[in-house]
């Protein structure tokens, strides 16, 4: 028997889970672990040929279960999913090393659980990625769902919490997908993808509507969709830190990524744009794109009001996810490019983010926004990660963010959605608004007089942050690189391939060669640079020489503006959301609460016999007249 | 409110089943079953009341069945009332009409319960209801002597014995290769205590049970206990 | 015949029934349990008319001979036995009360 | 060979008639009686089934062919059952010591011999009477306990199942004036004929809410949480577990063989679905595990329902793999129940002074859930794709409520698990721990291994299975079994 | 003879009526022993129903009395099930009696729902949880004013 590559990567994967397992509680586990990541991302590049053509690599073991066969492949789309997801878990396993693990367990922390999940989570997200079939697709989902639970439980308090949350939504979700699957599974009479890319043409369009409901709703409760998305950031942000960088690079776009395969690969988006929603003009399609842009708005406009470092980030993430769905929905060439390339931006952004953060936390003990600040002195590096980190995020040149936003944005205007282009830019503001915020709290204004000892993050952390800044500049820089593995993405679940070239995109629509961005951006630093420091006016001052008001601080006094950021812009639109949806999320707890209740009280009156009267009564009636 | 729809409810579920039972072919019984039983009981099973042979031949496991019904709930009332020690007898001592009474009876009723335990086969009655007056005749002094101890060990001897009996008879008829409670010994003769082969032995077995059971029971729910 | 069979039918079932209303009715449990005999006695009965003379003879035995005194020995340990409220022997039955432990 | 099935019928009610006796004289022989007997029953089962030929047989009872006598009929289906049955009855066997044990471990094995009764019999009124001595043994075996709570959820369930046997005798009073036969083979046999109208319906429903009571239906389910949590856990699982499945059983042989109208599956399937309803929705708030168990088990029997009431022969498979999934699932998580009891807040941060146990539960309630590769997921995934079938959309209404039910058990379950596994353990739990503890761990973890090897050989479970339904939904095949030759042959 | 007042009409409307008058008896008392009773006459209910079920015009009882000829004869099968059916309905009879005696020495009351309160509170005390809802408060809400000592003899204690 032949192993092929894939084989070799799961095979990994469940070796590196049995390692963490086994020896977890050994002194090097996580040093194991991380060497471990590494020789799947070296397996993944051995299939490197899947991120540029649109083969196929199948795993030599199949099932034949109940009359349904299970197979696992891989192709173009699970390559580059797959990628991201075991790079982020090697930096973030990386990152977990040494001086984190120790202070983790010294605060009661299981390390070997931390491990084990984390290795359960890529494992069980590869197994996700390659299925073949739907059926598989449906194992591995719930088998994320599974994994991801725990990972975001181990904490206990707070995070078990949210974890019971998120399990309850992911419980939901699969539902839904289960009950679509069933009835693909009815209209195909299979769930192989060849069979249902058949059947799609023949469906109804209620029946179409049904399953465009249930898998959306299904998949996007875990990408964190508008009304499904409120367990997303406090799960995340709960995780104990590496964790939280890995959970928020990768976990919720598997949900993407099942959408991309279901929606846009098997029922394709013409279809989807075929269905009208009666009595008002627009469709299905549409829809998507309306949650997509509620979905960047909303969380990142309550991410502002997050007085965690963390929470805010995670929020965040929920907001980007609504980009990578809307380029995708707009489905040109240079929108899903946005859309997927968003992805592999995201995820580097933001686990570099999440790991800075982390630094922080494991430096001074906490993430409150309102107790930091100006730790760019005793935290330089961290800050400058931070900071490329940020400007990834908010989407600005010269970060990789820009780019992907930039094709999605271009794309809206192509295709002439100028009402949707309008709210995505809000979207971008709110970031930008709310990244300033975190990095000025954080870093800037002065040092508090606790944090004057802080050091700053061990080299153990400090590497794969540089790593992941250094990545993200470079695809700043070299859009191509990634384009290159969209492109086949594209082609992979039939939307038109983008035109690349190593520095962004060429084509009659719409250009952009980041290189030449890049080098006007920095000529015009120098340009600055030269004009300032030839000027000679600039003058050195100490962190803490500050005055407010025209009266000087006392060095004793550390000022920082932090408390109630944004205060005004808050009051202006804060009544317009404010927890709407935990209301809504509340009312349907109630009910559940309410029927419970009811229920209850059903099987405790204690008139059995009435009950068994009436029922007879009833049936016998029915069966009667 | 409740009551008056409790019975509406009861009365509406009646009516409506006898809307649907009087569409029945009453005193026109298809007899699919009834009949091939009544034509060839006799050979098969040697008893002149066919009753008698479907209780214990035809439908003899339901027989079975009934006894470990009644052996059950003997034993949860045992187990539900005897559990601590108790002092047999009644509350009461007898009167003079019942102590004497119950004295002359026991016999009377002994005979009886045999009699129509024996003759089950034969004409109307048999194990069970000879069974019952065996409980009675054992119960009756029980109520009339406030002392009298009912052997409770004796008792469950029987009831043990008499339902292992009728297990076994059937076992038996399985170990000579016949099927699980066939009856066997049948004589071809009409209406004779003995035709019937093991017909009589089984309703003895049956009777002897459901006597000792009952008046178990009902020595059980008499006695008082001591710690009341 | 057919006739007189559906006579005695009605009069039975009418007995019957009505007994089976009285247990349900009736504020005394001994009365209760007396009608429940009742019940069981025209069931007997029925039973003799409908040919059904094993039937007939068990239910006789057991429902309303058995089954009766099982109840009324419940009854009595209950502690529901009582006429008229207060409690009362009966005087073929019983010479001497001890005490009644659970009225 | 054949002939010595009957034996697992017999010999538990030999054993129970001279337990008692035979205990007074020597305890040591006593004790021995009953695993040996059931352990017998095994074997024979087991041997059947490993070296029988693959057709059904019908074994006649007292040598009268069967129309006119009783007859065992022997499927798959049913030495499946007959051996959970025997093979339960063993697991939970009632080992307790005390002045009661001959009659509680008599009444045990008259439960084990009905209850493969059930399994196994032929006949409608013999069903009855198998069905009334479970119904009874279970009584005594439930009021055994002796607590005073116990003795009231006794009654109460004494007098529901009370009323439950009045209708059932007259759906069977009915049947026969209708059709002069009792015999499920010649009932199937003159069905299409004689008991496709209002008649037949009207006695099916009667038998449906009669048998019902036992198999959790819905509104004559209400005995089920009082009694679960007063009766002995061993108890509990072996009801919850596997008398309602056999119940089940019945109600799904009358439907196969004999019942086809569509008004007759519409009712289960309502009643399903509101039990389904109900069940999970009660179980959300339930405060004691017990309690918890029991709603869950009722949700769950609901779900059982709606796929009795599906049509063909994948309905039967899902019928009986989420019977057998229930069954084990169940089993163990009563026995966890009994290892820990009480009140759902003593179990925080169990997970840390029993770790096994703990990750017990929460296999468990992964495969309850339906978490992929468990079990649980395969016979789920079977319901609903043959619900979704359908063109009726009440079967459409039972795949929502199905789906939506789920859920909240994955809430109320991982609620549970949670709590388990919080860093908190407080001092009751240590006082508490009971001393039957690990016996009850032991066949917990029993039941999570067949849990793990189920996961393991769900391939070929899934092919006997589908064997299994095949046979089972065969009409012709039982009448051709059974009634081997015409009607009178005999004379 | 009043026409359609058949020997059919009038046995079946008794064996239902027993049935009915049984099952309303189990609804409506209150006192767990009356319910037992209304037991018993339901299940003589049915029993007179199967014995009806085999029941024919001009025939006489199933016992044979001449080898050869034989005259008509009613079906003895269902004949033998009620056998069996009475026999069961005694049995369960004495169990419930047996359980009744023990709730009356544990409880004092044979109330159905004062008993089934005691239960629960018992059940609860016992798996150590607090109760959230009683029988007065069936969802917690508006709690009916709880039953007096006067309505509990009115409406139970009609011994």
């Amino acid at each position: 028997m032949t192993f092929t590559p894939l084989d070799e990567l799961l095979l990994f994967s469940g070796a590196t889970l049995l390692v963490a397992l086994i020896l977890g509680r050994g002194l090097a586990a996580g040093w194991m672990v991380t060497i471990l990541y590494g020789g799947q991302l070296l397996t993944l590049i051995k299939m490197a040929a899947l991120g540029y053509s649109d083969t196929i690599i199948h795993a030599s073991i199949s099932f034949e279960i109940m009359g349904q066969s299970l197979s696992w492949r891989f192709d173009a789309l699970s390559w580059f999913f797959a990628l991201i997801t075991v790079a982020s878990a090697l930096l973030s396993s990386w990152f977990s090393c040494g001086e984190w693990e120790r202070s983790f367990k010294q605060q009661g922390g299981n390390v070997w659980l931390y491990h084990s999940a984390m290795a359960l989570n890529v494992f069980t997200m590869l197994i996700l990625l390659a299925s073949g079939d739907l059926l598989s697709l449906f194992i591995g989902w719930e088998l994320v769902s599974w994994a991801g639970f725990l990972l975001m439980a181990m904490a206990g308090g707070v995070a078990t919490r949210a974890a019971m949350r998120y399990i309850t939504y992911a419980m939901a979700g699969g539902m839904a997908v289960f009950g679509g699957i069933a009835l693909v599974y009815v209209a195909a009479g299979s769930l192989q993808y060849e069979a249902i890319l058949t059947a799609v043409d023949q469906m109804s369009s209620t029946q179409l509507w049904m399953l465009v409901v249930m898998f959306g709703g299904g998949f996007g409760v875990k990408m964190g969709l508008l009304p499904f998305h409120l367990w997303q950031a406090p799960a995340y942000a709960e995780t104990p830190g590496p964790g939280s960088a890995f959970l928020g690079a990768i976990s919720s776009r598997m949900g993407l990524f099942a959408i991309l395969l279901v929606l846009v690969k098997l029922f394709g988006i013409v279809n989807i744009d075929s269905l009208k929603i009666p009595f008002t003009l627009i469709d299905a399609r549409d829809l998507l794109a309306w949650i997509a842009v509620f979905t960047i708005i909303l969380p990142t406009f309550t991410a502002m009001k997050q007085n965690d470092a963390r929470h805010l980030l995670a929020w965040h993430g929920i907001g980007q996810g609504g980009y990578m769905l809307l380029g995708v929905v707009v489905a040109d060439a240079m929108g899903g490019a946005g859309g997927l390339l968003h992805v592999f931006n995201h995820a580097t952004y933001q686990a570099a983010l999440f790991m800075a953060v982390t630094a922080v936390i494991h430096r001074t003990g906490t993430s409150d926004l309102n107790k930091l600040g100006g730790l760019v002195v005793r935290m330089p590096l961290s800050f400058m990660v931070l900071l490329v980190g940020i400007i990834g995020l908010a989407g600005l040149p010269p970060m990789n963010g820009f780019v992907s936003k930039w094709l999605v944005y271009r794309s809206l205007l192509n295709e002439g959605m100028p009402l949707l282009f309008l709210a995505a830019v809000i979207g971008t503001l709110g970031t930008i608004l709310s990244v300033y915020k975190l990095i000025h709290n954080i870093f800037l204004g002065q040092l508090r007089i606790e944090h004057e000892q802080v050091k700053e993050a061990p080299w153990s952390m400090m590497i794969p942050m540089l790593i992941l800044a250094a990545i993200i500049f470079i695809t700043g820089l070299f859009p191509g690189i990634p384009l290159a593995w969209v492109a086949s993405v594209q082609e992979v679940i039939g939307l038109p391939a983008t035109d690349y070239t190593l520095g962004g995109v060429e084509s009659v629509s719409g250009s952009l060669d980041m290189i030449w961005v890049i080098g006007v951006l920095f000529a015009g630093f120098g340009i600055g640079a030269v004009i300032f420091y030839s000027a000679g006016r600039s003058k050195r001052v100490h962190q803490l020489d500050n005055y407010a008001g025209g009266h000087f601080l006392s060095a004793d006094v550390r000022y920082q503006y932090s408390d109630n950021f944004y205060a005004g812009l808050m009051h202006l639109i804060g009544g317009w959301y404010r927890s709407s949806f935990l209301w809504l999320e509340k009312s349907v707890t109630s009910l559940v609460d309410f029927f419970s209740l009811v229920m209850q009280g059903l099987y405790r009156r204690a008139n059995a016999e009435f009950y068994l009267l009436s029922t007879a009564l009833f049936v016998i009636a029915w069966v009667v007249i | 409110m409740r009551n008056l729809t409790g019975l509406l409810f009861a009365g509406g579920l009646g009516f409506m089943l006898l809307s649907i039972a009087i569409n029945l072919d009453f005193g026109t019984p298809t007899m699919l079953i009834g009949g091939a039983i009544q034509s060839n009981a006799l050979q098969k099973t040697g008893a002149t009341n066919i009753v008698t042979s479907v209780v214990l031949g035809y439908r003899g496991i339901d027989t079975l069945g009934e006894l470990s019904i009644l052996f059950a709930a003997a034993a949860s009332a045992g187990l539900i009332l005897g559990r601590r020690h108790t002092t047999a007898g009644t509350q009461t001592a007898g009167g003079f009409v019942l102590r004497h009474g119950g004295s002359m009876l026991f016999p009377l009723l002994m005979t009886i319960g045999f009699y129509i335990i024996f003759h089950g086969h034969l004409s109307p009655g048999g194990g069970f209801q000879g069974g019952v007056i065996l409980a009675a005749a054992f119960f009756l002094p029980l109520l009339a002597r406030p002392g009298a101890q009912l052997h409770h060990g004796t008792l469950s001897l029987i009831e043990g014995l008499a339902g292992a009996s009728f297990v076994l008879i059937g076992l038996i008829a399985l170990q000579q290769g016949k099927a699980f409670l066939q009856p066997m010994l049948i004589q071809d003769t009409l209406g004779v205590l003995l035709s019937a082969g093991t017909l009589p032995l089984l309703y003895l077995a049956v009777g002897l049970k459901v006597g000792a059971e009952l008046a178990s029971l009902l020595s059980h729910l008499a006695q008082t206990e001591s710690d009341a | 015949m057919v006739d007189l069979e559906i006579w005695i039918a009605l009069l039975l079932g009418l007995m019957t029934l009505s007994a089976a209303i009285l247990v349900l009715l009736v504020k005394n449990h001994i009365a209760a349990v007396a009608a429940a005999s009742v019940v069981s006695l025209g069931l007997a009965l029925l039973f003799v008319l409908m040919r059904a003379p094993d039937v007939a003879m068990t239910e006789a035995a057991v429902g309303a001979g058995l089954s009766s005194l099982i109840l009324a020995l419940a009854v009595k340990r209950l502690g529901l036995w009582r006429i008229d409220g207060k409690t009362t022997r009966s005087s073929l039955l019983v010479t001497n009360t001890r005490r009644e432990k659970d009225a | 060979m054949n002939e010595h099935l009957v034996l697992t019928i017999a010999l538990p009610l030999l054993g129970a008639f001279l337990l008692p006796i035979i205990m007074r004289s020597s305890l040591a022989m006593g004790v021995w009686i009953g695993p040996v007997i059931l352990g017998y029953g095994c074997w024979i089962l087991a041997n059947l089934w490993l070296h029988g030929n693959e057709q059904p047989f019908s074994i006649a009872i007292g040598g009268f062919a069967p129309p006119l006598g009783i007859n065992l009929y022997v499927d798959a289906m049913a030495l499946l059952f007959a051996f959970a049955t025997q093979l339960l009855g063993l697991i939970f066997w009632p080992f307790r010591l005390d002045q009661d044990t001959p009659k509680r471990q008599a009444l045990m094995l008259l439960l084990v011999a009905s209850s493969t009764g059930l399994a196994l019999s032929g006949d409608l009124f013999n069903l009855y009477v198998f069905y009334e001595l479970v119904a009874v043994s279970t009584f005594g075996l439930i009021a055994a306990s002796s607590s005073s709570a116990a003795y009231v959820a006794t009654i109460r369930y004494l007098i529901l199942s009370g009323i439950g046997s009045v209708l059932t005798l007259f759906g069977i009073a009915l049947i026969y004036a209708q059709t002069g036969t009792l015999n499920l083979a010649h009932l199937a046999q003159l069905a299409p004929d004689q008991l496709n109208n209002d008649l037949g319906l009207a006695a099916f429903l009667a038998i449906l809410i009669g048998i019902g009571v036992k198999a959790e239906l819905f509104p004559v389910n209400t005995w089920v949480p009082e009694v679960y949590a007063t009766a002995a856990s061993r108890l509990s699982a072996f009801l919850a577990g596997l008398v309602s499945k056999l119940s089940m059983l019945i109600i799904l042989r009358l439907l196969l063989l004999i019942f086809h109208q569509p008004e007759a599956t519409q009712v289960i399937l309502i009643l399903g679905i509101l039990g389904v309803i109900s069940g999970e929705f009660a179980a959300w708030r339930a405060k004691d595990m017990r309690r918890m168990l029991a709603f869950s088990s009722i949700g769950q029997l609901g779900v059982i329902f709606i796929a009795v009431a599906l049509p063909d022969e994948r309905g039967v498979l899902a019928v009986l793999a989420l019977s057998l999934h229930h069954m084990l699932i169940k089993s163990g998580l009563f026995m966890l129940a009994d290892h820990w009891g009480g009140s759902l807040e003593r179990l925080r941060g169990i997970a840390t002074t029993s770790p096994l146990a703990a990750g017990l539960f929460v296999l468990f309630a992964l495969s309850l859930v339906g978490m992929p590769p468990l079990p649980g997921f395969w016979a789920k995934f079977t319901l609903i794709t043959e619900l979704a079938g359908q063109t009726d959309p009440l079967y459409m209404i039972g795949l929502l409520v199905f789906l939506l039910a789920t859920v909240i058990e994955a809430s109320y379950l991982f609620r549970v698990a949670a709590k388990m596994y919080q860093t908190k353990p407080t001092d009751i739990v240590r006082s508490n721990s009971p001393d039957s503890g690990s016996l009850s761990l032991t066949t917990a973890s029993l039941f999570g291994a067949g849990l793990i090897a189920a996961t393991v050989m769900v391939s070929p479970l899934g092919d006997g299975l589908q064997a299994i339904a095949v046979q089972a939904q065969d009409v012709d095949l039982y009448i051709q079994t059974v009634l081997q030759q015409p009607l009178g042959e005999g004379q | 003879m009043i026409p359609g007042f058949t020997l059919e009409l009038i046995l079946y409307s008794t064996a239902l009526g027993l049935v009915s008058i049984g099952l309303a008896g189990l609804v409506l008392s209150h006192h767990l022993f009356r319910i037992v009773l209304a037991l018993v006459i339901a299940e003589a209910g049915a029993n007179l129903m199967l014995v009806l079920a085999g029941y024919r015009w001009d025939a006489v009882a199933p016992i044979l009395t001449t080898l050869g000829e034989q005259p008509q004869m009613v079906d003895p099968v269902p004949q033998a099930m009620v056998l069996t059916a009475i026999v069961i309905g005694v049995g369960i009879q004495a169990l419930a009696v047996s359980i009744l005696i023990r709730i009356r020495q544990r409880y004092h009351t044979l109330d159905r729902n004062e008993v089934a309160e005691l239960m629960d509170a018992e059940i609860a005390a016992t798996a150590g949880t607090a109760r959230d809802v009683s029988q007065e408060a069936p969802l917690g809400e508006r709690p009916i004013p709880p039953i007096t000592d006067d309505a509990v003899q009115v409406r139970g204690g009609r011994s």
